[in-house]
């Protein structure tokens, strides 16, 4: 992402997002103590973190999915999230992007944003994109028409109408779109393409939409080995401007791109570390990687 | 052969089809009688049908269809009042003319109109008062209770101030209304017994429309209200309504119409007969196993004849000619009269009959005005009808 | 004119019980009571019941039953094919011309009467209880102390157990206001006991009048009693109604939750697979009518299976020729199945006419029961209630517990895949409609029971039936019931004191604001799939 | 003769030509791995098999019977299992009726076979869940038993290894292994996963552009370098 | 990725020159001359034919079809409306009856003030108040008298009651059947309510019996011509309208909302501003329809309210073809046009057609008759068939492409920056 697109970005996110981000300050108390003004939905990363998960929980039925989660990050960091299947990965996401309310917890972004408080456009419009696990894409449109809608601008109703784009957006559309080797099918309605090209078209739209937090969860599920190789580039390529949240369970792929690794199990941490740290985990292995 | 052409506008699908139907077929029935009889001035009567479904504005269309593209010389139809009032303005505009068969709330004479059904003098104040007489149970107390649109509204605004005048106090007066389509009347029951156990003998007066008569005299009857305790007098029940109850335990609730089935005269049986032998050959559904007939199917039967009276003294279809030659028609009428066309208020002279039901599902006469009554379609209850005249506006 | 009846009924009374005075039936008695103005046959009446004689008390019974038949001034009583002659009492033949004689409310309500007189004593306990009502009514009405003998002496006398109460509380009524103050207690205390409206205006009145101070405690108590009975039963009364429409709204949308809830049809011809329901369970009657008279009362058990059988059919032809092509598609199911349902219309109207079709309760379906004196239920609701549960039970356990059941919810989720599991998805898609379809028809067979049968029917439960299924959670029958039973309640609760109309209205304000708090019906989906 | 024998099958959407001239066989207690790009057409290869898209050319035998006119319901009652990518599993239908699905050409009162819940224990304790509120590896693992509850003769998995957790990874590959085995079933396998694809092949097919362009047995997979032709 | 735009890296494919496609033109070429020819017909063509062609001429358009035509036309608007919100966003309204019922009712109250002194009882009030005995006009025929002011109250009534409904609506996440079924319940209501004659509006015979307009009268040959230019104009530029904001990115965020609106909410749009916008559009489009129709027809009542005219509507959207904008207008006459015929030829067996129609058309042309049309020519017309054509959303023009995905010629490099 040009770092230039991104002030703008946030520039018209804070013109966009206005007063809606005041009145935060009461929120858990968080930022009362430090007496700094900021600007309102600017995300404040000067604490050292982007996302700030503090004893979340949520069940469901009586199923505790998540149990006492926390967890953070820091800006520009790759994150890699793993955990055996029904740890509560994808609801952590679910989460964080504001489709799933925690019974009881504290969910920051930056060191000022409750995320609890938005509502998910509201969220996705604060710099957090997401790639779901089961692909999602506007199955009625083009794959070019989705990228567009995802594209990082004003997206009030007033703009939309009035909208076309510049020479600009238009480049960085048809880069994006060679990136996820999608270029000759531009014109196709995305719900004709394959499995694996959905999941490509659903990363190129969170490269438009250019986040700071990016959440993905099992990119390269049914991904080849090569392009798995190719996302992870991607990823890498990505760190430091963005932040990143990966799920996986290929551990090749997190070999690939990991700095640090969090294991999840039952809702909560179990591990965290560098990769090497965590696979030698007794508990890990007995859990997650096996013998 | 030159034909004149007959326009027929009642509803054959949509919620009126079921009243509305049969009078579509009267008509087709008497204009094969008068072709079979030489027709018109010599010239065969041609009836154009049309559907307008149940839909208001479909009326009005269809009407400026019959007149403007068929050139129909006269049309009969409508049922609601909302279908008459949509298509007026096309028959004051065109000049054209109306036969309109069915009982309504009066507050309307348009010179382009023949009104052959009751206006409310006609029929529900008749009712009421025998209601209040010695053989009617000498009620008290009533409860009003009808439909939610505006001939209910209309006829109870009357009736109210018609108790009003025989010193019938509010408290005993209780009005109610349903949506069209009811029919839970569970409530409403309950409420009239309560009504009624307060002491002073209670009659209910009914304008319910047509479909939901049903579950209502249903629920009257399971619920055990007997004529004997709380009378019922309809005014939208006929033969054709009550064909879908079992009236076993209706047996004495009333209606108030113009023309019952059961009256007993040569015409009616003529009448009857000829209405039994046409739906039989014509195969009409329901009405060849049991053929009904009932007071609009009249009053369509005595619209027509008149009509073609009146062309044949006017010598001549045109529109203003008839409306000249209708005053003052006569035709014996089934129902026993010689029933006249008011010279002036384009409504007929008619006499009002108050029936029981009986358990066969036909109606016993039980009381009826000694001769026929004159319309008043501006109701003398409604102050601002004072100093009205009695006949149309001539036209603007 | 009530008052002078009253005392020749006395009268009457007296002297049936004492010497057998009666006079013979003249052929001008008979004449006069059966024609002539009403006024005068009233009299004739009265005067005839003083002193009956058999002749004359076979009149008035066959009138009241409407067996009487005059012709050329000569009266017949007709009983099955035996006819008589009503003077004479000998055997004869009934000319063909002869009328019925007439009636009208005033005299049936005359004859009514007088046949509780003479049916008071000599009846079977049921009858008794009747004719006791009818005293009892007539006391309540307009109490009077000529009442009075005929009831002492009726309460001397042997009585059904049943009937002795009810004329015990006329006769309370009747000494309300007698001179002696112990009667007038007496009376106050017993009247407690009575449960009819119809006793407050009694009471009221009497309060009003009373000077001794002991009575008037004892009439407040039996106001305040009798007030707590009514409430109570009013209370009753509204909830019964509540869940008796209620039922109705349930057995209209039942089969839509499957057509529509399960398999994603936008069914709008199902108010007409009502409707053929209703008119197979008319079919049924006329056939029944015809062939087996003698068994008309069990016709409703034969309609019930036919009327499932033909809705289901009719179900099952438009699944295999119009809806199975539109699986996925419940936008175009929609625009196809309206189109079938003006068919369905028109095609009903074509066959059996525009009017309605009447169809009877059966005689265990008529007339209702009463509780506590004032609360009348129904049968035919009460029997639709229990029907309703029946329905409910049987299509919650095919749904939940069997394997048609399971497959019809996995295939109408994810056709391709059930059928790749070994399901014949066909089959399953055309049985679960037509048995939606023909739990229609049964709705259309209680429906029947209630209402009119014409081939508008349908319309006037469609709308109503969406309203459930959806206000309940699409694909939840659980919520369909709550939906139902719940819309029912509250309709009536408020049509209780704001009217049809308004509660109508309150009721859909209320759907459209309750979705708002709910927007996935009572019975949301939960979970990850919503 | 092999128990799956399909030949020259040609398969299009709409006007696109996805399959060409595909041929592939499987063997009992063999199995067959095919690989390739995303997007090349493994998934409609399967499908194919399986009667949920329409061929339009070529033939299909199982057993020796034609059956590319057969619904899939009919392959089903055949003896073909399958377990489709994305999972599919029935959302609102608990674990245990998800299960009882796969049953459902059986006699009504087959028991689901006790040997799932050994292989996938976690189904076990959530037999009343409802699928949908799995997490996406417990579903694949329902997908995958569902397949295998009434014991087909031919096996076919799209991809079983998506989304799943390692250990979980090498468990199924141990029981796709076991299965085939046993001799008297046949597995057809797609799968992106090279590795596990590679350990398991006792026969491998590469597809590129709706083309098989290569394949052999399992043994010859490195020496033929198919890592590097599905890399491309 | 790159900072500028000159040291872009990717050079393999200059973007510029792949067939980016881009929003097509408002009109195609045929498109605007059909418009043209459309626009000349309706202000033009038919004036001619009814007023100027002798009336025993073949070519006569007579008042009668005027009156139909008239009619259809605002049918006609109301199935562009459905479009709009159905067809484009997935939204099944079963209220639109209720916003062409008020546009009409506001356009009846003025009409029926314009009576003046000339109703049955020659009193400033209208009719049915004498009748019930009404001393004054109630507070909310305030403004009935001023044409002005119910020119304003056409669009901002319905569209007053779209925004507060749909804003509560939409913000409550109300999707689905959930949500047609309270625009049912909401119509329903307000029919009930209209029926009422103490709601003040003419119960259930609403109002009809119209003299004038503007003081002019209503039924004049040259009245009516103008009101069916005026509902003629109103359709086209309705079309035009409804064109653009579907050819919009506007229009985009619609149809991403009816495949996966959440996935719209994680691409950072809040689809209530996008909902809400279209429904209260789409609205306000009725109520106008139906203050055109009012006049034309003479009469307003609750009818228009009924559950089976708003489903109507849908399904002449869905005959003609849902998101085409065209279809639905087509489906409009071809629906309509067909009643008014039938009803007439066939009074007895008509709805075996119509609902015949409606069979057909749903199995046999499952995009509607424009859909139909589509294929046809890409049956006929094209050299290779292009189903996928036919399933495009028509607002933007394909560039051709191959079904078969190419193999990437260069590494990707978009991810350097
Ligand atoms: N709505 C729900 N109702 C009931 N249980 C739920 C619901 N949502 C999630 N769960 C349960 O919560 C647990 C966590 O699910 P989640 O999808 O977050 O797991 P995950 O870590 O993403 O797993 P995977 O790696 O398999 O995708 C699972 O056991 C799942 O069954
Ligand atoms: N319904 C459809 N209509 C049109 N084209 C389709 C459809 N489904 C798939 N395709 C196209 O057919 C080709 C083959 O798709 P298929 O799903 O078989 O690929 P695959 O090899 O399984 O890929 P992956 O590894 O990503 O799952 C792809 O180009 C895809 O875009
Ligand atoms: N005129 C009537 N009955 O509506
Ligand atoms: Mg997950
Ligand atoms: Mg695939």
């Amino acid at each position: 992402m040009t770092p230039d697109l991104m002030d703008a970005g946030a520039q018209r996110l804070q013109k966009a997002r206005g007063v809606t981000a005041t009145g935060l300050t009461e929120s858990g108390g968080r930022s009362a103590g430090y007496g700094r003004v900021h600007a309102p939905g600017e995300v404040d990363t000067t604490h050292g973190r982007i996302l700030y998960l503090e004893d979340v929980h949520v069940s469901f039925d009586g199923f505790k999915a998540i149990n006492g989660l926390s967890l953070d990050i820091a800006p520009g960091e790759l994150r890699c999230v793993i955990g055996p299947n029904g740890a509560g990965k994808t609801t952590m996401m679910d989460i964080i992007t504001g489709k799933t309310r925690p019974d009881k917890g504290h969910v920051f972004f930056g060191s000022t944003i409750d995320l609890l408080r938005y509502r998910e456009a509201e969220i996705a419009a604060l710099g957090i994109g997401r790639k779901f696990q089961k692909p999602t894409v506007f199955e009625q449109l083009s794959v070019f028409e989705n990228l567009e809608l995802a594209l990082a601008t004003d997206k009030r109703v007033r703009h939309s109408m009035v909208f076309s784009l510049t020479g600009e957006e238009k480049d960085r559309l048809g880069e994006v779109l060679q990136t996820i080797h999608l270029l000759d099918s531009a014109a196709r309605l995305a719900g004709n393409l394959s499995h694996g090209q959905k999941q490509w078209l659903e990363i190129g739209m969170l490269l438009m939409q250019d986040p700071k937090l990016l959440l993905l969860d099992e990119p390269v599920a049914g991904m080849t080995d090569e392009e798995t190789e190719r996302t992870a580039q991607l990823f890498l390529s990505l760190k430091g401007k963005h932040s990143l949240m990966v799920v996986e369970h290929d551990m090749s792929f997190i070999r690939t791109i990991s700095e640090k690794v969090t294991v999840l199990c039952d809702g909560s941490v179990l591990a965290e570390g560098t990769l090497d740290e965590v696979q030698a985990d007794e508990r890990v292995i007995e859990v997650y990687l096996g013998r | 052969q030159e034909t004149i052409k007959v326009g027929v506008l009642h509803s054959l699908s949509g919620t009126m089809a079921i009243s509305e139907t049969v009078l579509k077929d009267t008509v087709l029935m008497a204009i094969e009688e008068i072709n079979a009889k030489g027709g018109v001035m010599g010239k065969k009567l041609e009836p154009v049908v049309v559907d307008p479904a149940s839909n208001w504005p479909l009326f009005a269309e269809r009407a400026r269809q019959l007149i403007t593209q068929d050139k129909v010389a006269v049309v009969f139809g409508c049922w609601t009042s909302v279908s008459r009032k949509s298509v007026l303005p096309v028959f004051e505009e065109l000049n054209s003319l109306l036969f309109y068969p069915v009982q309504y709330e009066g507050e309307e004479l348009s010179k382009n109109v023949f009104y052959t059904g009751a206006a409310p003098n006609q029929q529900a104040i008749p009712a009421v008062e025998y209601l209040m007489s010695k053989d009617g149970g000498s009620a008290k107390r009533f409860v009003l209770l009808g439909t939610d649109y505006v001939y209910p509204r209309t006829t109870n605004k009357i009736l109210r101030a018609f108790l009003k005048s025989k010193g019938v106090v509010d408290a005993d007066i209780m009005e109610e209304y349903t949506p069209f389509g009811h029919s839970d009347y569970q409530t409403i029951i309950a409420n009239v017994k309560k009504f009624a156990s307060a002491g002073k003998k209670t009659a209910v007066v009914s304008t319910i429309n047509g479909d939901s008569n049903v579950p209502f005299y249903k629920e009257l009857g399971n619920a055990g209200l007997k004529a004997t305790d709380v009378p019922v007098v309809a005014f939208s029940v006929g033969e054709e309504e009550l064909r879908g109850v079992d009236t076993k335990p209706l047996v004495g609730h009333l209606a108030a119409w113009n023309y019952f089935m059961s009256i007993k005269n040569p015409t009616n049986t003529e009448f009857s007969k000829k209405w039994a032998d046409y739906a039989k050959t014509k195969g009409i559904a329901g009405h060849k196993d049991k053929p009904l007939t009932n007071d609009p199917m009249e009053a369509t039967y005595i619209g027509i004849n008149m009509w073609k009276q009146a062309v044949e003294k006017a010598k001549s279809t045109d529109t203003d000619k008839v409306i000249a030659a209708m005053a003052g028609q006569t035709f014996t009428a089934p129902s026993g009269i010689v029933s006249k066309m008011d010279e002036k208020n384009h409504h007929l002279h008619k006499s009002v009959f108050i029936g029981e039901v009986r358990a066969d599902g036909q109606f016993d006469v039980v009381w009826k005005t000694p001769g026929p009554v004159k319309a008043q379609p501006w109701s003398p209850f409604i102050p601002e009808n004072k100093g009205k005249k009695d006949e149309p506006a001539s036209k603007m | 004119m009530k008052m002078y009846w009253l005392r020749a009924l006395g009268l009457c009374f007296a002297l049936c019980m004492g010497a057998n005075l009666a006079q013979a039936l003249t052929p001008a008695d008979a004449l006069a009571l059966v024609e002539g103005s009403a006024s005068d046959r009233v009299e004739t009446l009265q005067r005839l019941t003083v002193a009956p004689d058999a002749r004359a008390a076979a009149l008035i019974r066959a009138m009241a039953a409407q067996n009487a038949r005059l012709h050329e001034e000569r009266v017949y009583l007709v009983d099955g094919d035996v006819v008589t002659d009503a003077v004479t009492g000998e055997p004869a033949t009934l000319p063909a011309e002869a009328q019925e004689v007439g009636l009208n409310n005033r005299l049936r309500g005359a004859l009514e009467t007088a046949l509780a007189g003479l049916d008071l004593l000599d009846a079977g306990p049921q009858r008794q209880r009747e004719a006791a009502r009818t005293l009892q009514r007539s006391a309540f009405d307009e109490p009077d102390i000529e009442q009075l003998p005929l009831i002492d002496k009726a309460l001397a006398g042997e009585l059904d157990p049943q009937a002795r109460q009810i004329l015990e509380l006329a006769q309370a009524a009747v000494l309300l206001d007698s001179d002696d103050e112990t009667q007038r207690l007496a009376a106050a205390e017993k009247l407690g006991e009575a449960r009819q409206a119809i006793v407050r205006p009694l009471l009221m009145a009497q309060i009003e009048r009373e000077q001794s101070e002991s009575v008037k405690t004892a009439l407040g108590q039996s106001l305040k009693s009798l007030e707590r009975s009514l409430m109570f039963s009013n209370v009753l009364a509204e909830g019964f109604t509540g869940i008796s429409l209620g039922s109705i709204l349930l057995l209209a949308a039942l089969g839509l939750a499957i057509t529509y809830g399960l398999m994603g049809v936008i069914n709008m011809a199902h108010g007409e697979l009502i409707m053929i329901g209703a008119y197979a369970t008319w079919l049924v009657q006329v056939a029944f009518k015809q062939m087996f008279p003698e068994m008309f009362d069990w016709y409703l058990l034969v309609a019930m299976p036919i009327a499932f059988i033909t809705s289901a059919l009719v179900g099952a032809a438009m699944e295999r020729s119009v809806i199975r092509f539109l699986y996925g598609r419940p936008l175009e199911t929609l625009l196809a199945t309206w189109g079938i349902s003006l068919v369905l219309m028109q095609g009903v109207r074509s066959l059996f006419g525009a009017q309605n079709v009447g169809v009877e309760n059966p005689s265990w379906m008529s007339g209702s029961i009463t509780l506590m004196g004032n609360l009348t239920l129904p049968w035919n609701r009460i029997i639709i209630i229990g029907f309703a549960v029946v329905v409910l039970v049987g299509v919650t356990l095919m749904i939940g517990k069997t394997r048609l059941g399971l497959f019809v919810r996995g295939v109408t989720q994810n056709r391709p895949i059930a059928s790749c599991m070994g399901v014949n998805t066909a089959r399953i898609d055309t049985y679960a409609f037509a048995l939606g379809s023909g739990i229609a028809g049964l709705a259309g067979c209680a429906l029947s029971q209630i209402g009119n049968v014409g081939p508008d029917l349908g319309q006037s439960y469609i709308v109503d039936s969406f309203m459930v299924v959806v206000l309940g959670g699409v694909g939840q029958i659980a919520g369909t019931v709550y939906a139902a039973l719940g819309l029912g309640v509250l309709n009536k609760f408020i049509e209780g004191w704001a009217g049809a109309v308004l509660a109508k209205i309150a009721v859909l304000v209320f759907i459209i604001i309750f979705i708002q708090k709910r927007p996935q019906g009572i019975f949301a989906m939960k979970g990850r799939e919503a | 003769m092999s128990l799956l024998e399909a030949k020259d099958i040609n398969q299009y959407y709409g006007g696109s030509h996805i399959l060409r001239n595909v041929s592939l066989q499987a063997e009992l207690g063999q199995v067959t791995v095919v690989l390739g790009r995303n997007g090349v057409g493994k998934t409609t290869l399967l499908k194919s098999l399986m009667g949920l898209v329409p061929i339009k050319s070529g033939s299909i035998t199982l057993d020796g019977v034609a059956i590319d006119k057969a619904t899939p319901y009919e392959r089903a009652r055949m003896g073909v299992g399958f377990v489709p990518q994305g999972r599919e599993i029935f959302g609102r239908l608990t674990v245990q009726e998800n299960l009882l699905m796969g049953l459902a050409y059986k006699k009504g009162s087959t028991p689901i076979p006790a040997e799932l819940f050994e292989l996938f224990p976690v189904l076990k304790q959530m037999l009343g869940r409802r699928g949908g509120d799995l997490s996406g590896g417990q579903q694949q693992q329902l997908a995958i038993a569902r397949a295998l509850a009434a014991g087909p003769k031919l096996l076919i998995l799209d991809e079983p290894t998506e989304g799943i957790q390692p250990n979980i990874i090498k468990d199924i590959g141990k029981v796709i292994r076991m299965l085939a085995d046993r001799g008297n079933m046949a597995i057809v396998l797609v799968e992106q996963y090279y590795d596990f694809a590679e350990e398991l092949a006792d026969r491998y097919v590469v597809m590129e552009r709706g083309e098989v362009i290569a394949s052999g047995p399992g043994s010859e997979m490195q020496a033929k370098g198919v890592r590097q032709l599905v890399a491309i | 990725m790159s900072g500028t735009n000159a040291n872009t890296p990717v050079g393999a494919v200059p973007t510029g020159s792949v067939s980016l496609p881009s929003p097509g033109p408002l009109l195609t070429r045929t498109g605007w001359s059909t418009f043209i020819v459309a626009l000349l017909v309706v202000c033009a063509l038919a004036p001619a034919l009814n007023l100027l062609v002798p009336a025993d001429s073949a070519f006569h358009l007579s008042d009668y079809m005027v009156g139909l035509l008239g009619k259809i036309m605002c049918y006609a608007i109301c199935a562009l409306a459905m479009d709009l919100i159905w067809g484009y966003t997935g939204i099944l309204s079963l209220g639109h009856g209720l916003f062409f019922a008020l546009g009409g009712y506001v356009m009846g109250m003025y009409l029926m003030r314009q009576i003046g002194l000339d109703g049955n009882y020659k009193s400033e009030l209208p009719d049915f108040m004498v009748f019930l005995d009404w001393k004054e006009l109630p507070w909310h025929w305030a403004l009935s008298d001023s044409f002005i002011a119910t020119l304003i109250l056409i669009v901002l009534v319905p569209g007053l009651v779209a925004f507060v409904f749909g804003y509560f609506a939409f913000r409550s996440r109300i999707k689905g059947v959930y949500f047609s079924i309270i625009t049912q319940a909401l119509t329903f209501a307000a029919l009930l309510l209209f029926f009422r004659n103490e709601t003040g509006f003419g119960g259930n015979n609403g109002f009809t019996d119209f003299k004038r307009i503007l003081g002019i009268p209503l039924a004049t040959p040259s009245m009516r011509m103008t009101l069916f230019v005026l509902t003629g104009l109103t359709l086209l530029g309705f079309f035009l309208w409804a064109r653009w904001l579907v050819n919009s990115k506007f229009g985009r965020v619609l149809q991403a909302v009816r495949d996966a609106e959440s996935r719209v909410m994680f691409c950072g749009y809040n689809p209530l501003p996008y909902k809400l916008t279209i429904w209260t559009i789409s609205a306000v489009m009725c109520g106008v329809a139906g203050a055109l129709y009012v006049p034309q027809v003479g009469i307003i009542n609750p009818g228009e309210m009924s559950t089976a005219n708003s489903i109507e509507i849908a399904i002449w959207a869905a005959v003609g073809g849902r998101a085409t904008l065209i279809g639905p207008i087509i489906g409009a006459f071809i629906v309509n046009g067909a009643k008014s015929f039938l009803t007439v030829s066939f009074p007895e067996y008509w709805l075996y057609f119509l609902g015949g129609l409606f069979i057909v058309v749903t199995l046999f042309m499952p995009q509607g008759v424009v859909g139909l049309v589509k294929t046809m020519r890409g049956k006929l017309g094209a050299r290779s068939p292009k189903v996928q054509a036919a399933e495009r959303p028509a607002s933007v023009v394909l560039p051709p492409h191959e079904a078969q995905p190419q193999p990437p010629t260069a590494t990707p490099r978009g991810a350097q920056a």
